[in-house]
């Protein structure tokens, strides 16, 4: 009464299904890549937009913050901060530089990264880009 | 499997056809397609104006031709399955190109299909409409192709006399798969196609 | 032409004439609850006649049979409370 | 130990503990910091902490899986390893850049790391989990490949298993995806689309092949249940697994950027992402009944179990409870997400890992298995991390239900920083369920330090390794 059950069958599904469903996946990887540029924003990429991304990078912002829900949970969502912060890449620049070096006793607080101004531009240009990518009305409300 | 074949006491009821490998994944198929065409019909039940609107742009004809098509295919494919029974190598081979070749106008007809949505600028980002009809079709269109595959190493390993009327559980595993592809496009038909 | 061959032929009799069943109701424009029902009843009756006949399922016991026909009934009953639902 | 040359096997287990300490330890460090916000600032920003604790995560999981490797291609090949001294010359590679760049992440700011390690040339740095330099990704890759010939070498030398050869698909797998870390365009939505494809290719997909292949040899090992049977299941549930992982990638491109059909492309594939893992619990608790022998090594049998079930329960049951495109605009990136990540990552690779430890260390130190007593305060372990991880993963839930209702479900959603405020309380308690965690930690080290035959107690063991 028992089922027939090969190892070899099981092993050519195993095979043919990954091979199916990487294509598969591929295949929507290709439409993908044809789609994302009418929602990326990609026109605001400046050079400046570009330094911004660096100093984001290099200064590991994503090790509190999310930016479009991805990355630490500690701090604040930044991919709409610059709607957040009322359109104003000035109150952006403005909140960097303040943060105390010592930080505030028995709070969270940004650490104080010593930023050019030219860095702080740019980093608040980067934000600003990146609250312009349609993401499908995420998040939810202006609080991230 | 043959004991059982060559015993059929009353009454008693057989193992599945095939190598029971088949059977989880054609199961695990038949989940996402259910899942798939739900997803179809609630979200139809929201935006019912959009999708009786755009159904009427698609091309029922190709849709019903390739019903038939596919029906036909499977009856071959049951042929095949029936002639290795017999133990008839050569019939089981000639059944299963058939099927094979009637599944290469399946493809065909749905390459027609894509290409005429595609040269009016359809995508999957078009509309939620259209978002469905290139999803469904297009993974159905995979699983077509897949099953060409299987049966074509089916239709060599049977050409070659891999199998006889005591063993042929590949042939009956390459059929199970293949009637799979055509349950769910029996339903993918009046669903996407007709229904409004 | 023995016994499940003929039955074979039978069926695909069958599921060719409910296909060009709905493809005429599809083309004269037919729509509406009992159309809806009618079609999916007809999805049922050929689904249920490809996994019986043609997957050989009938011989088949119990667990792995219902399984199939379970799963036909039951995304068939979903699909037409989805259309009764929503208005058609 | 049935080949020589497994025993390169064992300074990797050894540093993979080592570094799984570290790891616990900074874990901990972060978990104050959520509620005592000052707390080693600025010498330790809560960034460099994170840092440091999931990249030694991966570091450690690596060491485990090439220990893992070493230990059993030779046992499955039937074959001596290639070559022994590349094993440990890639050892000692891989643990000084690994010890570098922690050093080097704990010692100077973020910033002046990058232009140490010339990031300009190549910016691949400051993105979750891949925040090494560019040079050790480099380490990496090099590490990757002398540690892929190796054992490549090896199987393509001896008898092809089942089990070696899924875990050379998966290794090679791990290899590949891991290119995608050096793609950094200045496109966010570019740079997040592929960025998935190295972290959710290899958590949802190739690293669930060198868990299967794992998990499949110590159930071969123990219960010693036909291999054909063991090496069939495994096939059907990775195939599941990867059937519903790879297009499951669509489940992180809801929110960034992408089109909108991945919201059920993704929904609909991830949303099946648990049935492998059912599959898998399933399936080790029945090869465990069915054993034909009674193998003296208990405790391993219990992590392979717990393996099972836990990557089950975090994988699948926590993953599946915010897959869902329309659940997921609610709680992408808050503390759910959070608590996903910590019981996924214990229950599926940790777990995995310690499982193959706790079977291949006995052996690698002349034993079948440990002594009776050792076993025991293994499982005392075994109890304790896996029933805190369970709490830390039920008080974060908690915080995450809380702060996606106050700060993005109500009418009136309140700023992220008066959330994090309220849902302090929870904070605390995943703090403590934290230590409880260290606690299992420091007995599973002290277990390794009970000697048979004379009585040792496990708390002066623990007093030499703390």
């Amino acid at each position: 009464m028992s089922e027939v059950f090969t190892k070899s069958m099981a092993r050519n599904i195993y095979y043919g299904g990954s091979v199916f469903f990487i294509l598969l996946f591929l295949a929507l990887t290709f439409d993908t890549s044809s789609e994302v540029p009418k929602r990326d924003n990609h026109e605001a990429i400046t050079e400046q937009v570009a330094l911004g991304k660096k100093v984001w990078e290099e200064n590991d912002c994503i090790g509190c913050h999310t930016l479009l829900g991805e990355g630490a949970y500690f701090a604040p969502e930044l991919g709409n901060v610059y709607k957040r912060f009322g359109n104003s890449t000035d109150a952006i620049v403005g909140f960097i530089k303040s943060r105390p070096v010592e930080g505030i006793p028995g709070r969270r607080s940004m650490p104080q990264f010593n930023l050019s101004d030219e860095e702080l531009q740019a980093v608040a240009e980067f934000l600003k880009y990146t609250s312009e990518i349609d993401t499908s009305n995420w998040p939810p409300n202006i609080q991230g | 499997m043959e004991q059982i074949a060559s015993h059929p006491a009353a009454g008693q009821k057989k193992a599945l056809p095939g190598d029971f490998a088949i059977w989880i994944f054609i199961y695990a198929e038949l989940l996402v397609f259910g899942i798939f065409f739900l997803a179809y019909a609630y979200t139809r039940a929201q935006h019912v104006e959009l999708f009786n609107t755009y159904q009427q742009h698609l091309n029922r004809e190709s849709g019903a031709i390739n019903t038939l098509v596919l029906i036909t295919s499977s009856y071959f494919v049951v042929m095949a399955v029936a002639a290795i029974r017999r133990g008839a190598a050569g019939h089981c081979t000639r059944w299963l190109i058939l099927a094979v070749l009637s599944g290469s106008v399946f493809v065909w007809i749905k390459l027609a299909e894509f290409a005429a949505k595609h040269a009016e600028g359809i995508t999957l980002s078009t509309n939620t409409f259209y978002m469905f009809y290139l999803s469904l079709t297009f993974f159905h269109f995979m699983h077509v192709l897949m099953g060409m595959v299987i049966l074509s190493v089916v239709a060599l390993k049977a050409y070659r006399g891999a199998y006889n009327a005591q063993e042929h559980t590949g042939v009956e595993t390459g059929a199970s798969y293949w009637h799979m592809v055509d349950l769910v496009w029996i339903i993918l038909f009046p669903l996407v196609y007709v229904l409004h | 032409m023995d016994v499940s061959t003929r039955r074979a032929l039978q069926v695909w009799l069958a599921l060719v004439v409910l296909t060009l069943l709905t493809w005429a109701v599809g083309r004269a424009g037919l729509g509406g609850g009992p159309v809806i029902a009618g079609i999916l009843l007809s999805v049922a009756v050929k689904g249920q006649m490809v996994a019986d006949v043609f997957m050989g399922l009938r011989a088949v016991r119990s667990p792995w049979r219902w399984m199939v026909s379970g799963w036909l009934l039951m995304v068939l009953a979903l699909i037409g409370l989805a259309f009764f639902t929503g208005e058609t | 130990m049935k080949y020589q040359s497994q025993a390169v096997a064992k300074p990797y287990f050894i540093a993979a503990i080592g570094l799984f300490v570290g790891q616990i330890l900074f874990g901990l460090v972060m978990g104050l910091q959520y509620v005592m916000g000052d707390f080693l600032f600025p010498e330790i920003p809560f960034n460099v902490a994170r840092m440091v604790h999931t990249n030694l995560l991966i570091v450690w999981l690596l060491f485990g899986f090439m220990g893992a490797a070493y230990f059993l291609v030779p046992e499955e090949t039937e074959h001596e390893l290639h070559s022994p001294l590349l094993a440990k010359v890639l050892f000692w590679v891989f643990l000084v850049a690994g010890a570098l760049t922690v050093l080097g992440y704990l010692l100077v700011p973020y910033a002046r790391l990058a232009e140490l390690t010339m990031n300009d040339l190549l910016p691949t740095m400051g993105r979750e989990f891949l925040e090494q330099p560019t040079i050790t990704k480099i380490g990496i890759v090099v590490v990757a490949l002398g540690f892929l010939y190796n054992i490549g070498v090896t199987i393509l030398a001896g008898r092809k298993t089942v089990v070696s050869m899924v875990l050379l698909t998966g290794l090679v797998g791990l290899a590949v995806m891991f290119l995608f870390s050096f793609y950094n365009p200045i496109n966010v939505v570019d740079d997040k689309f592929y960025w998935w494809w190295v972290v959710h290719l290899w958590v949802e997909g190739v690293w669930e092949l060198i868990l299967a292949s794992i998990l499949a040899f110590v159930l071969i090992k123990v219960t010693g249940v036909d291999r054909e049977v063991i090496e069939k299941w495994m096939y059907v549930i990775i195939a599941m697994a990867l059937i519903s992982g790879i297009i499951g990638t669509g489940h992180h491109y809801y929110w960034i950027g992408a089109p909108e059909y991945w919201q059920w492309w993704g929904s609909i594939f991830s949303a099946l992402e648990p049935i492998p893992f059912f599959m898998m619990t399933v399936f080790a608790f029945n090869m465990v009944n069915r054993r034909r022998r009674e193998h003296p090594n208990k405790a391993a049998v219990l992590w392979a179990l717990g393996t099972a079930v836990m990557a089950f329960l975090g994988a699948g049951v926590w993953g599946f409870l915010h897959t869902l495109a329309p659940v997921n605009y609610y709680t992408h990136g808050s503390q759910i997400t959070a608590a996903h990540g910590h019981m996924a990552f214990y229950g599926a690779y940790v777990m995995i890992v310690l499982t193959i430890i706790s079977y291949a260390m006995p052996i690698l130190r002349g034993q079948e298995a440990a002594d009776p007593r050792a076993q025991v305060l293994e499982m005392w372990s075994f109890w304790l991390m896996t029933v805190s991880m369970v709490f830390i993963t039920l008080f974060l839930t908690g915080a995450g239900v809380l702060q996606v209702w106050l700060q993005r479900f109500t009418d009136n959603p309140q700023p992220f920083m008066v959330v994090q405020e309220k849902i302090e309380v929870f904070y605390w308690l995943r703090e403590a369920a934290g230590l409880v965690f260290l606690l299992g930690l420091i007995l599973y080290v002290a277990a390794f330090f009970v000697k048979g035959g004379e009585r040792v107690m496990a708390s002066n063991a623990v007093a030499d390794t703390a």
